[in-house]
């Protein structure tokens, strides 16, 4: 196993250059999410427009796999309507439970095939999936208010 | 016998295999738990094959000879700790002895000396294990007792100017880590205890960080409970000590009931024998007990004080290296007074969890995160940090390799 | 592959060794602990020579390597008790498993479903082993609630008729042995179990004696929380299960509270990771799980079926031999009727402390005394007896060598 | 290691014909011990006449060790002093403890020496004392009235 297959250039550079950082003023609603065996923790606010996910800001510290992870979801996951947020997530969850098995699907994942090597690692997967599930919590929680 | 980590290490049988496509395992991580040496993982099979039987219960061979082993792993342990052998109790680990004390002491009935109430106090300190934290916090909440601690200074000790403020007459039990698993802090009891003493509260200590690495002796420091784990003693999994002065056992209601700790039972009521068996009910983990007391056995043969003196040198030697980085920033006491060798320290611009997967791929096992001990990590601004543990088998070469590895992370995430 | 008992016996090395000069180990106290295939041996030993290191907590390769045995054991015996992986929650034996349960009963506030309080009843049986027994006589005595049980009648069965009156609107526990440890009886669970759901009662089900000796399936029986030891079932001592259903284990507190098992914690508070973390506080018993793992695996490749069905033919012959002797009084059912093999029985004129000295002297291992079931023996008027147990690698000849024992020990006895 | 060292035949008789075995009337102290690992129990009377244990008296089930004993110790230490009385159950205790290696002052222990054997046998050793323990605890209840 090569740590290249888990340091993929475009995580160190989402590490490096975080998007959508930042936490916006105003939110439909804010979760809080913490990684428990780590310690990483993740603040994020979101706003939906009808079903349609208009905004998600996040701050937060952690990992490179974390911080990237998040980065990349609020950029992928931004304009998609709940539902393909949610099906795009659930094949998110599908690959880092591949044990190396799968490389990803680049046309729905986009920059997230990138951490296809994270699913070899298995005590790094709650770190890839720290930002999403608080997408998807945040979600659910703004769809049902 | 002059002290050889060499020699040592060719004991553990784990050292014969290699980690990642044939690196040479770095074991940073005895903290954590420590690796087993070969006659201690013998001395379990051995019970299996040859001994095993339910002990205290049957009138044959086999629970005679099983019953024999039993008991005499706790004289060992009794003599490696310097305490009576009916004060030694058998439990699964630290985190149950922890618990078997707050919870026992949860069940005293009013008069009983343990009982708590609204207006008592439960010292414990800022850099407390959670498996010494919560037990008494859920103690506090169950009894209206109030739950203080100690605070920590910057450099990683106990403020101990709050002694005044902090043991009063309110006090009735003083909870307290003797080594800090995240600072390497070793904390002083002996103003704590007299402090503690003189107004009548019982003294815990938490020497998971401390059996494992220093001769301990119960009396001379005159404590009233003490935990520890087997497994990070280069004992089995699966075992742990509850140690308790005797007079204060007799007092302390049982914790787990069941078979074998009772002296009398009826439907609706039953009575306890005295301890040890009070404490302990149920078929024991007779083989994880045996292995313990081989492996206090091993651990003197070589000696405490060697190993705590092996361990003063790679310390100094580690502390040192890490200190001239100036990307690295220690956690934990600069200098090496009362300090053991628990080293955490944070690398700037990496995260710990990446760091110690890079070093993992170098072969080098250290833990990362908060250590159990969340609230210590937050109150220092380092939610996370890296660890090295040192032990017995480790060298000078270890220390190396971790630099190595460090400086090589830098490099590969700045890349 | 057909069963074959000198088969099997070759997976278990003790039965390599003699007892007393050279005589054959005839090991008739399996009821008390079973003895261990060479394979769970191995699987403890690879794991401390090859994987030890702490589960759940390294970002390293012997980490990662140690929890995928651990977790790897826990999907093994979900599936051999038909239950969900996350409901299997790890303990050091029975006797945690059944205190677990009711000491986080105890800690649940008012408005938990498990909360209980002066008004409510818990009900259990007079057959109960201590480990069933103490734990509810003290949850009762904490939280005001009542001990109430159903009678054992003179067959050794339990008294069903009670049921209308024992299982009312304020029954909150039915805590019940699968399988009598004493007499052998097996319970019947359907009626019983639906009498308490009806009125909202959990089921919590004593399987040590079950679990070894027959397919237990978790959902089937419609119970809702299950205990049982590996050292029964042909596991590694200081192992046990608790298992409960998932939407229980949800609202259900936790018990002993520390590491690995928190979502947050401050100095003043903490809060729950889900099950199974929430109830496995500290380092756990690795080696001892992942070795449990493996004896579930070795049962289930000779069948529960089979074993059961072996179990059986012995029961029944051993039953047979020891009714025809007058001096003979068997305690417990004498069909074969929902009856397993733990035979107690008294021999007149000789006290079982006796018996199984001289049986002992013969190389001959059975259990004497009140086997932890005190209240029962006393009831039943035999404040001890002497109890064979049966298991997959007795034989026929072992009956035989049992028999000739008894009628020995009258002759030496009566000289 | 032979089960006649054990079961001398000493014993087999007390266990056949135990003396002192029906509860006296009157007494000055009467006590209930318990073996909890084997369910054993005696019932024991005692009196003092000064310093001197006048009379003992039991009653109890058990298995051939623990009724032999107490029967050889009720008839043994009656007529004696506390303080004699005393050191001789001290002596049978350490007895007890031998292992095996010691076969006990039959000047002192008389029958009792026959229970040498049982230091042999750990798991008997508790069955040997339960009578004498009885005896003890109920002179000292008897002397501190
Ligand atoms: C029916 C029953 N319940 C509970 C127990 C307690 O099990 P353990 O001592 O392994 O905790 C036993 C065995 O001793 C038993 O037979
Ligand atoms: C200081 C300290 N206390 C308590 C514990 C808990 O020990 P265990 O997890 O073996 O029960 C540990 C180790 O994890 C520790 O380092």
């Amino acid at each position: 196993m090569n740590l290249d297959n888990l340091y993929q250039e475009v995580i160190l550079d989402h590490y490096k250059n975080p998007l959508n950082k930042s936490l916006a003023k105003d939110y439909d609603v804010q979760v809080h999410h913490i990684n428990p065996s780590c310690g990483d923790e993740i603040t994020l606010n979101i706003t939906l427009t009808g079903n349609v996910i208009s905004k998600i800001t996040w701050d937060g510290v952690g990992c490179s796999i974390s911080q990237a992870s998040v980065s990349i979801a609020s950029d992928l996951l931004v304009g998609k309507t709940l539902d393909v947020s949610e099906s795009i997530t659930e094949e998110f969850m599908d690959l880092m439970q591949s044990k190396g098995k799968k490389s990803g699907n680049e046309l729905v994942l986009e920059d997230a095939v990138a951490l296809a090597g994270v699913s070899q690692y298995p005590a790094r997967i709650k770190c890839a999936l720290l930002g999403w599930m608080a997408i998807k919590d945040a979600s659910m929680q703004a769809s049902n208010k | 016998m002059s002290f050889n980590p060499l020699v040592i290490r060719e004991d553990f049988p784990i050292f014969s295999r290699t980690i990642r496509d044939g690196k040479r395992l770095v074991y940073l991580d005895s903290g954590a738990t420590s690796q087993k040496p070969q006659v201690v993982i013998d001395a379990e099979v051995d019970f299996y094959r040859l001994h095993n039987a339910a002990v205290h219960r049957g009138a044959h061979q086999l629970a005679e000879e099983a019953t024999d082993l039993f008991e005499g792993a706790r004289l060992k342990i009794a003599r490696f700790l310097g305490a009576e052998v009916d004060e030694v109790i058998f439990t699964k680990g630290a985190t149950e002895s922890l618990n078997l004390i707050a919870y026992a002491m949860g069940n005293a009935a009013s008069g009983n000396r343990f009982h708590l109430k609204a207006g008592d106090r439960i010292l414990v300190s800022q850099m407390e294990h959670h498996a010494n934290l919560i037990p008494w916090q859920q103690l506090a909440a169950r009894t209206g007792a109030e739950l203080v601690w100690f605070d920590v200074t910057p450099e990683g000790r106990l403020d101990l100017s709050q002694i005044p403020t902090l043991i009063t007459a309110s006090t009735k039990v003083v909870a307290l880590t003797h080594q800090s698993n995240v600072l390497g802090t070793i904390n002083p009891l002996d103003e704590i205890v007299k402090a503690a003493h003189n107004v009548g509260a019982v003294v815990v200590l938490d020497a998971c960080q401390s059996v494992p690495h220093m001769s301990v002796d119960v009396k001379k420091f005159g404590i009233d409970f003490l935990a520890f784990s087997g497994h990070k003693a280069v004992g089995p999994t699966g075992v742990g000590i509850m140690w308790g002065r005797r007079e204060l056992l007799e007092e302390l209601p049982p914790f787990l009931t069941g078979g074998s700790m009772i002296a009398d039972v009826t439907m609706t009521s039953a009575t306890w024998a005295p301890a040890p068996a009070k404490f302990e009910s149920g078929v024991p983990n007779m083989a994880q007990v045996i292995g313990l007391g081989v492996a206090v056995d091993y651990l003197s043969a070589i000696g405490m004080d060697s190993i705590a003196a092996h361990e003063h040198v790679l310390t100094s030697d580690l502390l040192t290296k890490l200190l001239s980085v100036e990307e690295i920033k220690v956690v934990g006491p600069h200098t090496m007074d009362s300090r053991g060798g628990a080293l955490s320290f944070t690398v700037e611009g990496i995260h710990p969890h990446d760091l110690g997967q890079f070093l993992d791929s170098q072969g080098i096992a250290v833990r990362t995160g908060h250590h159990c001990a969340w609230p210590l990590t937050r109150s220092l601004g380092v939610p996370a940090t890296t660890r090295a543990s040192l032990y017995l088998y480790n060298t000078i070469e270890d220390n190396d390799a971790l630099m190595t590895g460090i400086h090589s992370a830098m490099k590969y995430f700045r890349q």
